[in-house]
């Protein structure tokens, strides 16, 4: 029973862990931002599972169903995923900028550039 | 009109930031910021007044009553916090053009202008709104804005540390948004009075737990909190000297806004306080901010660097505040939100005129400088001696709240410690005063001696240490307006 | 039959990640992905049918034009690439 | 009548399909090269597609879904030899070799050399089987 | 059925994601980011998110990739090995997996109908929004009604992030002497060119259908938009970028991210103009359902013009980056 | 598209324009599914508006509208089909088999055909086919990768080149 | 004139001196005339305020409130009027001593030095008629910041290390402690202001009252109660008007009168009395006086043994206020203006050696009676006065002093003041007697003649040394004003 009722959510934590572990764990920043990436679609993964009902269908009023899926949370994912669409392409710009001016997109190559550590 | 003030306030900004962008001349897109910048400000001044005068301003967007819809609600809380932030951005937008001419190429001013009032909106978009979720997108407007806009430092660490600050504040906002998630798994709701009307039912639940966690966590690294703060010595020191003074008066007050704003309306101060130890651990982190941002202040060379650190010791008392969680500890913090902005922007506005004469500011290069460029450095020290807490400006107001209320809640040795911490930044402070006043300027590093920073720059930096005197003098505006938020925020009435 | 379909469909897609995970090289990568992508179409139509909604076949249709170019642009990257990397070397 | 003809010629060709698909899949994964495993793509990208969605469009009925599906027909007809065409010569393009002397080649494989030891090393061992 | 598409998703996600995480072939990363993406929507379609679904299978699977791969062309695709912090992440997803795991386990179960989210606020949204509205797509009418501020607010995220992009890497004063050279224009690419022509202006219609549809089924401007853009990037890799800049003018592009936003907030102001709230559509015609439904045709017609422009921005930029470090590959 | 035949080109161009009216028009009307006066506004104000893209782009000409072979392409495509499901059964063997199955070759085919739209459906036609991938399309010659030898030695019989030859004859 | 009048021109004419000395900058003579006309404006001023205070007369200036009981206010009380009147007539004196000093050593930076100078007054008239703690406390403060760049001036690395220990101590004792306990007593008593008798109500717990005054005690770093001394034997890299200043005019004087102020006028005698924490600073700042009497007493180098010397005397000044007795405070208030003229002297005449004789140590001035015999008389009258023995004013401070210990029946003490005049004796008056009377009959180096000190000095020393030996006939100016300060 509890199985059935939260394996959904715990594979998403899952997902979620492997992406912020990418995150912190990883040096290369192009990893970075695709561990960035994975986290924040898990996370929309997750609301996704929230909305679900059982037996429900797609928000989209029809004649054929009276049960539907949460709709909210759809609306709050879609300006998640812009969002997350939104800061990806925001941080690639910054890897190119960085990679020119320090020749390097890993991390320890940029923080040895700078003279810190 | 007066009733859509609420909207207004954010609205303005966010409109004109397209349009700033298609006025293509520079110039022209400065001009039109300052404008814009004025006007929030006259509307949150107008807000504040009408907030003071009748209570909390509830305002609909798009005719749905909340929760179905978003709603703006305006109390005292919000609206102080408005009037900060559009204040200090209506000062340092106005002294902005001559520092960015010189930083910034000339094809990147107007995107910086647009970029500059994005991020204006941002922030008080997330100050305004009523509901969780609006929060999260204002707060990721501000956010992607500030990225950019610290990105176009001149130096090349500049551009890593925007990317640090995007990894970090990514987490920070997806910490959030798993938070928010969880609450509306839990409630049902997204808006904010209705959460804090049914989150009791369930708050015994580890979920409501995790959420808060969640969402304590994902601000406090927007908030640049002890452990979580090492983004923002970087991303200040590096970012052009106009957007270091904007957000450095601004961005982290509007994290505290929402700290407060979510342990104590959304979820309850009884229920914050009970479910983690939160009085402990605010005062632990708050006071390990307070010791290592100062001590570490202390060993900078680069001024803007030193002060990055003063930041992140400044916050470690605003938190004290919320820990302290009476309601001379509440007004303490919020105070010391406004106080700090004033001194911040003052300070880093000045370092905006240095930096414009000299190229740079490091201790070394300040040498001397009292004699050179006496109005910057007056307005150095003035801001150094009320980041101190020096009786007759404003710092003194907000650690004598602050000590006030450690000693009334029974924290002796807090108020102590308060007072050790403002030691460790009159040491800092002095450095400077030390290297501007009472050090020869460096022999043949100069050819000719710096002048006076331009006008359009001091002007703005003294109109703020002049405030910086004047609240620590009149304080009434300040002191009335945080009592009646601190006791609205902590009376319970709805 | 169409559940069965939709099993044959959720089969071929892991045996496609199975190949995209072992590459052993990019192109071997870039067809599972090619393979992967056209069968995501077929399965969304099929829980369309599934879950009674057909009217929501456009998604598909995405589908199949948003995988079309991303190998095009795929493969134009990995050409840059790929000559830069062998220009690096001469 | 007609109904019930539709259905089970419907069931009939998505079944075909699900068969034409995991033959091409197991193509996929048991063919020894890149060019040879192409071919099992293109199975499942062809005749899979082509007769699971004609099943899809019997059960349709007259409609809107009908056209829909008929609009994915066409464009997988187009799109799916151009890709694989594209990425054929991508790969010769990229120093694949092409067996029976097609293409020169001047490196066994187009994996990254040197620096990364990554999980992929081994992949120079089975690329050089192409 | 539910079920098994539900597991194996969710599995073949889980694979996906501990190989990224797993190789040290950014390559491989990125396409396989490509697959997460669409298995993601695929799992969003299993759960009646068409919507959500549509705009994962633009995102996830088609523009992020691409981004993401031109970024890798210029900066090279092998990983260092660096497990220095693999401890602290560890102990950090460690700490925080296990919060949340604690935190599932009061949770409503998963699909249950009586779940709190599903008993107060969306059921109103469901029973009243076509007495209110007048439009099936529920989403479309939260999304660009009854939280309209919100999607405001995400096109301005777009508006943002591509300003922030512009500002790192296109404005750097100059025009590109170097011709840009794209592989895939030249003449032997005959098929492409051909199959691309063919394609094109359906893809565009395709688009204006998802951006005036948006309010009956799945889709609207923000899927449109992209799909609008998906257009040009394929027009610019089968003819090269110099021929989008023949066609597109650069700063008629970048205004139109701004007009978009314009578009939004004007109608936002048109609200208060007609005596209502901000966003309140219902005072733009004669009767509230008809204003309602024109408010919501106007801004989306705003979302799809900024995220096409955005993302044509965006997309152009990154390419233009591409050919530019090809030229000097290790810029310094 | 060169300049010294711009004056025809205008001319075609109408005419295919004219084509590409007629199959957005069915797309659209086709997907719709809602045929309210202000939807199909919308349509028409779409259509018009990707013409003119598409006009701007220089991608409506014959090569992307081949109405002209209409009746011939869909009897070359049924042929075409038939191949296919020969090809799919083979090569399906060949997977359940194994690789022992398979002997993969490439080789250079010849290819006289004249018009780019020609040589382009051929080339497809011959990767659509399962066990045989067009990997470059050069002048004269294609070069083909196969499964086996003898799908080689089918495509140098020439059977599909001719019926693709024809497809354009007047 | 209106008294209230005065009082604003008490403050003011300082500020107007800074403001002058900046403008005159380099023009010596006016620079001087500046210092030493508002100088004598101020005396008067001052003086005139005498009649007023001692009749009790309510004379006072409210500046600005910046919160409900917090105000800049000011007022004029006996014991502040005392310490105004010390100060200011010193002022005078040492701008004297100072010109000449300054003149005689060609230092640089003058007209920082008069400028600061002059604030530094003001700071202490601000102090002396603070109303309340507050007002109190911001002087105290800016009075800090104003004598550092004094401090440092010679601008060395010394000079600006000898700078740091100053401020480090002064400004972390006065932010660390003093301003707590200001806090802790708006809280406890809702006012910061002056109220004969003591502010706190009357139950407030014992334990709170003694860590408030623990707080104030050392919170008053100026007062040099060990071990928060350090900074005055660092400070003595400053120029000798500076060193005359910080010991006798301004800073150190401030320090004591605070804690005068606190323990008579915050606590109350009464409360004092009650506080357990009292025995035990009181036997603190005992054992201040004489372990820093000690550590004079190994002292060669002749300012920092006056700066221990000074440690020690104020050690009987915060002890006369701790012992909550009328005498006692009388006794300390007394001291603070006999120690003012005697350490007055004593500097003055270190500084007059240093710059006629380019001497240091003591051991170096043997026979330098011969050369400068004003000066060492001056030296040798200062001496007793500090020690307290007639002819000189010293003997009314510590016989108070003694009456207040016999009073409170602190048997012990009364033996420590004793043994610890006796120490002072040993420490001070070897050095003029060792001037005079040279050991061993060391030949004086007579090959270079010594002169004294330029005139503008001895003049002042004169004034001061004298102004010891009056103090023992017309104690009474002063005593008056204590008693009716108590």
């Amino acid at each position: 029973m509890l199985l059935s009722a939260l394996y959904n959510y715990w594979v998403v934590i899952l997902l979620m862990m492997t992406g912020l572990y990418m995150v912190i764990a990883q040096g290369n920043l192009i990893k970075k931002v695709i561990g960035l990436n994975i986290f924040q679609t898990s996370v929309f993964i997750f609301y996704i599972s929230v909305g679900k009902v059982a037996g429900g269908s797609a928000p989209i009023l029809s004649q054929l169903t009276t049960v539907y899926s949460n709709p909210l949370p759809h609306v709050l994912i879609l300006t998640a995923i812009v969002v997350g669409i939104a800061t990806t392409a925001l941080a690639l710009a910054l890897i190119l900028r960085i990679r020119q001016a320090y020749g390097s997109v890993e991390e320890q190559d940029i923080l040895a550039g700078d003279g810190q550590c | 009109m007066l009733t859509h003030l609420p909207i207004l306030q954010v609205i303005l900004p966010l409109v004109a930031a397209p349009s700033c962008m298609i006025l293509q001349r520079s110039r022209l897109s400065w001009l039109f910021t300052v404008l814009v910048s004025l006007a929030a400000f006259v509307v949150s001044a107008l807000l504040l007044q009408q907030v003071m005068a009748e209570g909390v301003i509830r305002y609909s967007l798009g005719g749905w009553d909340a929760p179905w819809g978003i709603e703006y609600r305006i109390d005292a809380l919000n609206a102080w916090v408005l009037f900060i932030v559009t204040a200090v951005s209506t000062a340092v937008i106005a002294a902005a053009r001559t520092s960015i001419e010189a930083e910034l190429g000339a094809s990147r001013q107007t995107v910086f202008y647009t970029l500059y009032l994005l991020c204006f909106a941002g922030l008080l978009g997330i100050v305004a709104t009523g509901d969780v979720f609006n929060v999260f997108v204002f707060l990721e407007i501000s956010s992607l804005s500030t990225y950019a806009l610290i990105a176009m430092g001149r130096d090349r660490r500049a551009l890593w540390s925007a990317f640090q600050y995007l990894v970090l504040g990514t987490i920070g906002a997806t910490f959030i948004l798993i938070g928010i998630g969880f609450l509306y798994m839990m409630t049902g709701t997204l808006n904010m009075l209705d959460l804090a009307e049914r989150l009791p039912a369930v708050e015994s639940s580890t979920a409501v737990l995790a959420a808060f966690a969640f969402i304590l966590v994902g601000i406090c690294l927007k908030l640049a909190l002890f452990p979580l703060h090492l983004w923002l010595p970087n991303a200040y020191s590096n970012a052009p000297s106009i957007v270091t003074a904007f957000l450095a008066a601004t961005a982290t007050k509007v994290a505290l806004y929402l700290l407060v704003r979510f342990t104590v309306t959304v979820f309850g101060i009884d229920f914050s306080l009970s479910a983690l130890p939160l009085q402990s651990l605010f005062i632990l982190l708050g006071l390990a901010g307070v010791f290592v941002g100062s001590a570490v202040a202390i060993y900078q060379s680069n001024i803007k660097r030193m002060l990055a650190y003063s930041s992140v010791a400044q916050i470690g008392y605003m938190i004290i505040g919320i820990g302290i969680s009476t309601v001379v500890g509440l007004q303490a913090t919020l105070l010391h939100l406004f106080n700090h902005a004033l001194m911040k922007a003052a300070l880093f506005l000045a370092l905006a005129g240095v930096a414009y004469r000299i190229g740079g500011c490091s201790l070394e290069q300040i040498r001397g400088l009292g004699r050179s460029m006496p109005w910057t450095m007056g307005a150095i020290a003035i801001g150094g001696a009320s980041l101190v807490g020096m009786p007759l400006t404003a710092g003194f107001i907000s650690k004598w709240y602050l000590i006030a209320a450690s000693i009334d809640s029974g924290f002796w040795p807090l108020a102590l410690l308060i007072v050790a911490g403002s030691l460790l930044s009159a040491v800092y402070v002095w450095r400077l005063v030390e290297a501007g006043y009472l050090r020869e300027p460096q022999s043949g590093q100069l050819a000719a001696e710096p002048g006076e920073a331009p006008l359009g720059l001091l002007i703005p930096t003294w109109i703020l240490v002049l405030a910086n005197l004047y609240f620590g003098v009149e304080t009434s505006l300040p002191v009335s307006v945080t009592e009646m938020a601190a006791t609205y925020l902590l009376g319970g009435a709805p | 039959m169409i559940i069965a379909t939709a099993i044959a469909l959720l089969v071929v897609m892991v045996l496609a990640l199975v190949r995209a995970l072992l590459g052993p090289t990019i192109h071997d990568r870039i067809l599972a992905v090619n393979v992967f992508g056209t069968k995501t179409v077929l399965l969304i139509s099929v829980i369309c049918f599934i879950s009674g909604r057909p009217e929501f076949l456009d998604i598909a249709l995405v589908y199949a034009l948003i995988n079309f170019v991303s190998i095009i642009g795929v493969l134009k990257y990995f050409e840059y690439q790929g000559r830069d990397e062998r220009e690096g070397m001469q | 009548m007609i109904d019930s003809v539709l259905a089970i010629l419907s069931a009939v060709m998505l079944g075909l399909g699900g068969f034409f698909m995991v033959s091409g899949a197991i193509g996929l994964l048991r063919f020894p090269d890149f060019y040879s495993r192409m071919h099992a793509a293109s199975m499942t990208d062809t005749l899979g597609s082509y007769l699971v969605v004609g099943g899809l469009m019997l059960t349709a009925g007259w409609g809107l879904p009908l056209f829909k599906l008929a609009l994915i027909l066409v464009f997988i007809f187009f799109t799916s030899p151009t890709a694989g065409h594209a990425l054929a010569k991508s790969a010769q393009h990229c120093d694949l070799r092409l067996p029976g002397g097609g293409a020169s080649t001047k490196k066994a494989d187009n994996e990254i050399s040197g620096s990364a030891q990554g999980p992929d090393s081994r992949d120079v061992v089975s690329a050089d089987r192409v | 059925m539910e079920l098994i598409l539900d597991i194996a998703l969710l599995s073949l996600l889980l694979v996906t994601a501990v190989y990224i995480a797993w190789t040290r072939d950014l390559f491989a990363a990125v396409i396989l980011a490509g697959i997460y993406g669409l298995l993601s929507a695929s799992f969003f379609m299993s759960m009646g998110a068409v919507d959500v679904a549509f705009t994962e299978a633009a995102v996830g699977a088609g523009i992020s990739p691409l981004l993401m791969l031109s970024t890798l062309a210029i900066c090279g695709r092998a990983q260092r090995a660096n497990p220095q912090r693999a401890l602290l992440a560890l102990l950090t997803v460690g700490v925080v997996g296990a919060l949340l795991i604690t935190a599932t386990l009061e949770m409503p179960a998963f699909g249950s109908p009586d779940a709190p989210a599903h008993l107060h606020v969306a059921p109103r949204y469901i029973a009243d929004s076509m007495r209110e509205i007048g439009i099936p797509n529920v989403v479309t009418s939260v999304l660009a009604s009854y939280r309209a501020f919100d999607t405001l607010g995400e096109v301005v995220v777009i508006f943002t992030a591509g300003l922030g992009v512009l500002s790192l890497l296109g404005l750097r004063g100059d025009v590109r002497e170097e011709p840009i050279h794209s592989p895939m224009a030249e003449p032997s690419h005959l098929v492409l060119r051909v199959v691309g022509k063919v394609l094109i202006p359906p893809i565009l219609l395709f688009a204006l259908y998802v951006q005036f549809h948006g309010e009956y089924g799945p889709g609207g401007g923000f899927q449109a938009g992209v799909i609008f853009a998906v257009g040009f990037i394929l027009y610019s890799l089968v003819f090269g970028l110099e021929a989008v800049e023949k066609i597109v003018n650069r700063a008629l592009v970048q205004a139109l991210a701004a007009v978009g936003v314009l578009i939004y907030g004007t109608v936002g102001l048109l609200g208060i103009v007609s005596g209502r709230n901000y966003l309140d559509y219902s005072g733009l015609a004669g009767d509230s359902v008809a204003g309602q439904h024109l408010g919501i045709i106007a801004i989306e017609l705003g979302v799809g013009i900024t995220v096409a422009s955005v993302m044509m921005i965006v997309f152009f930029v990154f390419s233009a980056q591409l050919a530019r470090g090809r030229a000097v590959p290790h810029a310094s | 598209m060169k300049t010294d035949n711009r004056g025809r080109a205008d001319r075609a161009d109408a005419h295919y324009s004219l084509y590409l009216v007629v199959v957005l028009s069915v797309i659209w009307l086709g997907n719709s599914g809602h045929y309210s006066p202000l939807l199909l506004t919308f349509g028409v104000v779409s259509v018009a508006l990707v013409v003119w893209i598409g006009r701007r782009m220089q991608v409506v000409d014959g090569e992307s509208q081949p109405f002209h072979l209409s009746l011939r392409l869909l009897a070359y495509y049924g042929w075409l089909l038939r191949k296919i499901v020969e090809s799919n059964i083979k090569v399906a063997a060949c997977a359940w088999k194994g690789p022992r199955a398979i002997s993969p070759v490439s080789g250079r085919v010849p290819c006289r055909l004249e018009s780019d739209l020609s040589r382009v459906i051929y080339a497809n036609s011959i990767t659509l086919t399962p066990g045989t991938v067009t990997v470059s399309l050069d002048d004269g010659e294609v070069l083909v990768h196969a499964l086996t030898e003898s799908g080689l030695a089918e495509l140098r019989e020439g059977e599909m080149e001719g019926r693709v030859a024809r497809l354009e004859q007047p | 004139m209106e008294t209230s009048a005065l009082l604003g021109l008490a403050l003011g004419l300082p500020v107007l001196a800074f403001a002058g000395v900046l403008m005159a900058d380099q023009r010596q003579n006016l620079r001087e005339a500046i210092s030493l006309l508002c100088g004598g404006l101020l005396l008067w001023t001052v003086a005139n305020l005498y009649q007023p205070a001692l009749q009790g007369e309510s004379v006072s200036l409210a500046w600005l409130q910046v919160m409900p009981g917090i105000e800049l206010a000011f007022r004029v009380e006996p014991l502040g009027l005392l310490f105004a009147l010390v100060a200011s007539f010193l002022w005078i004196v040492t701008t004297l001593y100072a010109i000449g000093y300054m003149r005689g050593h060609n230092e640089a930076n003058q007209t920082r030095f008069f400028a600061l100078f002059a604030l530094s007054i003001g700071c202490v008239m601000g102090i002396a008629f603070a109303e309340n703690l507050f007002t109190l406390f911001v002087f105290y403060e800016v009075l800090t910041l104003a004598t550092y760049p004094l401090v440092t001036h010679a601008g060395t690395e010394k000079a600006r290390a000898g700078g740091r220990t100053y401020l480090m101590i002064l400004l972390g004792t006065s932010v660390g402690f003093f301003l707590v306990a200001i806090a802790g007593t708006w809280l406890l008593a809702g006012t910061l202001s002056f109220t004969p008798g003591g502010v706190f109500p009357t139950e407030t717990a014992p334990a709170v009252l003694s860590l408030l005054l623990v707080l104030y005690v050392f919170g008053v770093g100026k007062a040099a109660i060990m071990p928060f001394h350090r900074w005055l034997p660092a400070a003595m890299v400053a120029p000798t008007p500076v060193s005359a200043l910080l010991h006798a005019v301004a800073v150190v004087k401030a320090g004591v009168f605070v804690i005068l102020k606190v323990c008579l006028m915050i606590f109350g005698l009464e409360t004092l009395k009650a506080i357990p924490a009292t025995t035990w600073l009181l036997y603190l700042a005992a054992i201040s006086i004489l372990l820093a009497s000690l550590v004079a007493l190994r002292q060669d180098n002749l300012k920092a043994r006056l700066a221990y010397s000074t440690i020690s005397q104020l050690g009987y000044i915060t002890l006369g206020a701790l012992l909550a007795t009328s005498a006692g405070i009388a006794g300390g208030a007394m001291h603070i203006v006999m120690h003012a003229f005697g350490k007055i002297t004593l500097f003055f005449c270190a500084g007059a050696i240093l710059v006629a004789a380019h001497k240091t140590e003591i051991s170096q001035l043997d026979g330098l009676g011969r050369q400068m015999p004003v000066t060492m008389s001056a030296f040798f009258v200062a001496s007793l006065c500090i020690i307290g023995v007639p002819p000189t004013g010293g003997t009314w401070s510590k016989w108070f002093l003694l009456l207040g210990t016999v009073e409170a029946e602190q048997w012990s003490l009364v033996v420590l003041l004793m043994l610890s005049s006796l120490l002072s004796i040993a420490y001070l008056l070897p050095i003029p007697l060792r001037a005079f009377f040279p050991r061993n009959g060391t030949t004086v180096p007579g090959k270079v003649m010594v002169r004294e000190a330029p005139w503008p000095s001895m003049v002042a020393i004169a004034v001061t040394a004298i102004g010891c030996v009056l103090l023992l006939a017309y104690p009474t100016i002063f005593s008056r004003l204590i008693h009716a300060g108590i």
